[in-house]
């Protein structure tokens, strides 16, 4: 085990990439600056062949990926903030996510659009989105949102080796945290949920930074003898189903935790799930945590109201097992 | 001198537009008898424009096309019955019927598929010409669009890239007086070859109904890409003699364009225009040009025929483009 | 009552509400010669300043919009197919879903961007689309979904006169059904739902299109003595919880339709809202009943595979009557 | 004739570029003490290029503006107080403390705002010109952009539609040779303001830290887009002395400039160089620079310790932003 920063594991998995194939290339603004750290040595390394600062031109970039990989190469798009995906958004909605299925599987597209997505950091209103849900809207995209450092690592290695697009989201707006990653050779295989904690009494869907979150409140409530179990989808679109539903149906409540807005959050997809497929297992409502219908407000007090924390999902979590069982 | 200016040569060309025509008048006939499921836009008028050029590539060089895409797609080399089929919706189209007039690709070919995104294949050209350069082996990427796509302003970006990576990308700007409905003077401010020139990058305007000009220019533009000499710019003017989709009459309640002015263009038929050039010179005998019309006819309503009837795709068939199925 | 087609009678609202107010102005492409039918007769009717024929610019459009509505006119913005709409993403996602908001409300917007979405013509992969969640989960705009003449007029005069972003979705690309429209100024408010149909074992909440279809499947079911309500949201975003919510307490089953991809649809929004809201009245799982994540399909047997029908609608009704209340 | 060249227009403009400067020393020094919520992009080094432009409009005239928007909102008649207490985040800002640095608005001023999208501004300056336009009273839409965003396809867009409109617009490129980390010959092809040529658009490209040159270039294009003569391309060359991003050494590990390129810069600085001019032609007494600097230093020092501990927004005020709220 290593202990790194998530933003560093993802620099890992870029090296290890880029060093594995040498058909996987990178393109996006300043990646050879790197503004995050993410992609940080990689110009030095692999040569501007290989490692492209882009102009600021979304729509061109994401449409330039989709080109390259039909054209054999696999890319990684770097977008930035995550907000920014709606600037290069038609390349990845009306080409990337349906040249597979029109061209009957002629075209498979390997191609990585990431971006930093979440607030906290006060940047405001047009770099705070955390937009997994429009992508996910698209059907033939796959979404990442790793939540911690060897998540992070093993979904884009695995990410950058699919022959379809991922978007992988990640939560680093906020600098992105310390987590242990194993050494060696570490894959993650999208849709794979992770149960991260187990528990008896009520079942916490988080994504994300969420997660953390999510256990912290876990952690809260276990003080009070309250048993909770967390899901980390990992892999927001399409979702592994089974996991999810197999700890509902243990637990028979479910909240969930997203930091997206409401109406663009997991928290639907999720809740959709387990009222058509665990029913049954339901002894009461399914509390959504998320950040209401606005764009993230600059004002720090502003801000921190918006985004759940860990005591609005203990509250959620203490209004689920209220609710007795119909 | 003219690439493809052997008799042999010539008569290619000439070949290939009339594959060209008869294709699209049969599917004029197909629409019009209500065989057809979908929209298809028809390229009479415009042969000379993805012959000329097509001339100049390879498999191994790149296309990106339009939504009015059957020419580039015969002219790159695709397979007429493949593509008739795919227009029929049937599990032989080149497609497996997933795509349809719009979306005909044939990636062994190097044809990257007709695109109903006005302005989409710009950026999938780029993209392309990236992978060719990183290749290193001489080919090229070439994108064909319209007068009224130079509105998208992915245009800019790509000229942007191109002049700064050298690209060799080849842009082709099929100026054909109408963006739907639109004259281009009232969409499209100035010259649109002019738009190279601020980039640095190589422009010209050509008269897109007479072939050799065309191929001239062409393999010009090709090969100076080939040789690490970047980016071109062709307008090439022509005109479409059909409407902008077939049937639009049913639902345009004015007229857009006057009858002597699409009689004007008759007279520049780009197909007749160099049968006649190429008697005149001998490079034919004299009615070689009707008898090549008659025997591609011929072909080409045999390849339609062939394949009226074949089954349409199963809707299992659904499947196998979804995220994880292999 | 008047007798109209859905496409006329946006027709009217837009002549209506363009008398009414010298302010509104109708940007878009050939708005002139008008495709759908929609915008027919407005630019003789109201002149080229107010009524502008746009070039094939969505990114611009869709922020011009923004810009002319923020410095006091009422812009109505077509954008023709829906999706455009994701070309058209940038200043609607980033611009207009939160410039309320980011300027404490100094900027309010009155917009209205309008397209057609829905499959069922072989418009094919890129044509097709119902895109309202994508825009729905930006939180800022409101997502109208008329399913019928009267509610088309009546939700559009509105939206014209909203001084917040309006997403208009017509169910026209399918051409646009009759319906009856009331004499005289005909208004229906955003966020209110209609119950189309009372009934007492089911709830079918059905958007646009569906709406006719998940009526069929009433009638059907009538036959069998299957008493069936359907809610019509009309607005897709927000949603008119009450109703829903209302009509679900009194049935305790919900089928939702929509022909949206299933990862994009209004089925995970309405399941999770009852899932939190109504759970104890809930009977049996929530059935969706969507298209499935992929593009659609061109060949006339897998679009209609893909898109709902009254078949499916009836088989997911059945569906929840077996189950048993838990 | 230069507008403004009274010796009481002179010192206004003196004045204006003083009130920036120092304000975003301020701010500077306000980032290092960890005062600042969120990121802050200074304007320092720039100032000549706002107060140039807007010293030729009225509140009546719009303005779009940049992620580093603070002169231009400055300059444009915003209140310093105002806008200090937006950047802390307080109620009291100009937005509320809703929008932070990256959105500091004042509608009644004609400011629409910076814009943390980046070329996100010139649709909207483009729709605001068209408003004004149709306003038909002589009034302006300017957009503020930089180098990098000219890579944005946006632009191209813009320059076609202000051409085929002659929409009364204004875009003033400031070169201040960086995007981001990027100098502008990695990312930008060419010579910006050429791009304008080919629309048949003026355009010209003035040293940007030479403040009268600046209004002159401004203010023929204001009259001749108040005269119906349409739209300009200003392009002014100038620098940016601070980084891209307050405390962006903190992230950074390579430098992107030499410190002797920053020095040459300084001594071109726009305000010394103009304070000089003045005093040379006796437009100001000797001595006059210092003492504004003084005076002006001590207005803004107190304009932001007078708004440093208002009370930040109260998380209820978010319910106003709401769709539905009014
Ligand atoms: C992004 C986008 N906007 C609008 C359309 C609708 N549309 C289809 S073809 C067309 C006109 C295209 O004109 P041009 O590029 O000149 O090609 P031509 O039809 O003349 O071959 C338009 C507006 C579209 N398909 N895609
Ligand atoms: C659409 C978009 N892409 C990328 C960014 C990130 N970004 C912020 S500022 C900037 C550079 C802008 O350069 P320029 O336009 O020259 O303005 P300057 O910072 O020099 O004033 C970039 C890439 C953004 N904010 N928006
Ligand atoms: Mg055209
Ligand atoms: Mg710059």
């Amino acid at each position: 085990m290593t202990r790194k920063r998530l933003i560093h594991a993802i620099n890992d998995a870029l090296v290890e990439e880029m060093e594995r194939d040498e058909r996987v290339i990178l393109i996006g603004e300043d990646v050879g600056a790197s503004i995050f750290g993410d992609t940080r040595g990689l110009l030095a390394r692999f040569g501007p062949d290989r490692v492209r600062d882009m102009p600021i031109s979304e729509a061109l970039m994401s449409g330039m990926a989709v080109g390259a990989s039909a054209a054999g190469y696999r890319v990684v798009c770097h977008l930035m903030y995550a907000n920014f995906i709606y600037t290069a958004f038609d390349a990845i909605a009306n080409q990337a996510a349906r040249l597979r299925l029109m061209t009957n599987g002629q075209i498979r597209l390997p191609v990585v659009f990431m971006a930093a997505g979440g607030g906290g950091r006060s940047n405001a209103g047009q770099h705070s989105d955390y937009p997994h849900m429009p992508v996910a809207s698209l059907g033939g995209v796959y979404v990442a949102t790793p939540s911690c450092s060897a998540d992070a690592k093993g979904l884009l290695k695995t990410a950058i080796r699919t022959d379809d697009p991922v978007f992988f989201l990640q939560p680093t707006s906020r600098g992105g945290e310390m987590g242990d990653i194993p050494d060696g050779e570490h894959i993650v295989p999208l849709v794979s949920a992770k149960v991260l904690r187990s528990g008896d009494d009520v079942t916490i869907v988080a994504v994300g930074a969420m997660v953390r979150v999510a256990s912290r409140a876990a952690e809260a409530l276990a003080e009070d003898g309250i048993s909770v179990e967390i899901v980390d989808p990992r892999t927001s679109y399409p979702l592994d189903q089974d996991t999810i539903i197999g700890s509902v149906r243990k637990t028979g409540r479910l909240v969930i935790v997203d930091e997206a807005r409401s109406a663009g959050s997991i928290a639907n997809q999720v809740a959709a799930l387990v009222a058509e497929k665990a029913f049954s297992s339901l002894k009461a409502p399914i509390v959504p945590v998320t950040t209401r219908d606005l764009a993230i407000a600059y004002a720090p007090p502003l801000e921190k109201a918006m985004i759940p924390d860990a005591d609005r999902v203990v509250d959620a979590v203490r209004m689920t097992l209220r609710e007795i069982a119909p | 001198m003219i690439p493809n200016s052997t008799a042999a040569g010539s008569l290619d060309l000439l070949r290939t537009m009339l594959t060209i025509r008869k294709a699209e008048e049969r599917l004029a006939g197909d629409f019009k008898a209500g065989l057809l499921p979908g929209p298809v836009h028809l390229y009479i008028g415009q042969e000379a424009v993805a012959t000329g050029v097509c001339a100049q590539l390879d498999d191994c060089d790149w296309i990106t096309s339009t939504h009015r895409g059957h020419g580039h797609f015969l002219a790159k080399g695709g397979d007429p019955k493949a593509m008739f089929a795919e227009i029929y919706g049937r599990s032989t189209g080149i497609c497996g019927g997933f795509g349809g007039s719009m979306h005909v690709a044939d990636v062994s070919k190097g044809i990257l598929g007709a695109n109903g995104i006005v302005g989409g294949g710009v950026a999938l050209a780029a993209g392309a010409a990236l992978a060719a350069q990183l290749d290193g082996e001489g080919h090229v990427g070439v994108c064909f669009f319209g007068d009224g796509a130079a509105a998208q302003g992915v245009l800019g970006e790509a000229l942007n890239i191109a002049a700064l990576w050298k690209l060799p990308l080849i842009l082709v700007c099929e100026n054909n007086g109408f963006s739907e409905f639109s004259p281009s003077s009232s969409v499209i401010a100035g010259d649109i070859f002019r738009r190279a020139e601020p980039y640095g990058i190589q422009s010209v305007r050509i008269d897109g109904n007479d072939i050799e000009a065309v191929a001239e220019a062409a393999g010009a533009a090709v090969e100076r890409a080939r040789n690490g000499g970047g980016c071109t710019l062709i307008e090439a003017l022509t005109y479409r003699i059909h409407g902008h989709v077939e049937g639009e009459n049913a639902f345009l309640k004015t007229r857009y364009r006057e009858d002597e002015e699409v009689d004007s263009w008759r007279l520049k038929d780009p197909i007749s225009r160099y049968g006649r050039l190429l008697e005149e010179r001998g490079d034919i005998a004299v009615g070689k040009l009707s008898e090549l019309e008659e025997s591609i006819g011929k072909m080409i309503n045999d390849a339609a025929d062939a394949v009226a009837d074949d089954p349409y795709p199963d809707s299992a068939s659904l499947d196998r483009h979804e995220l994880g199925a292999s």
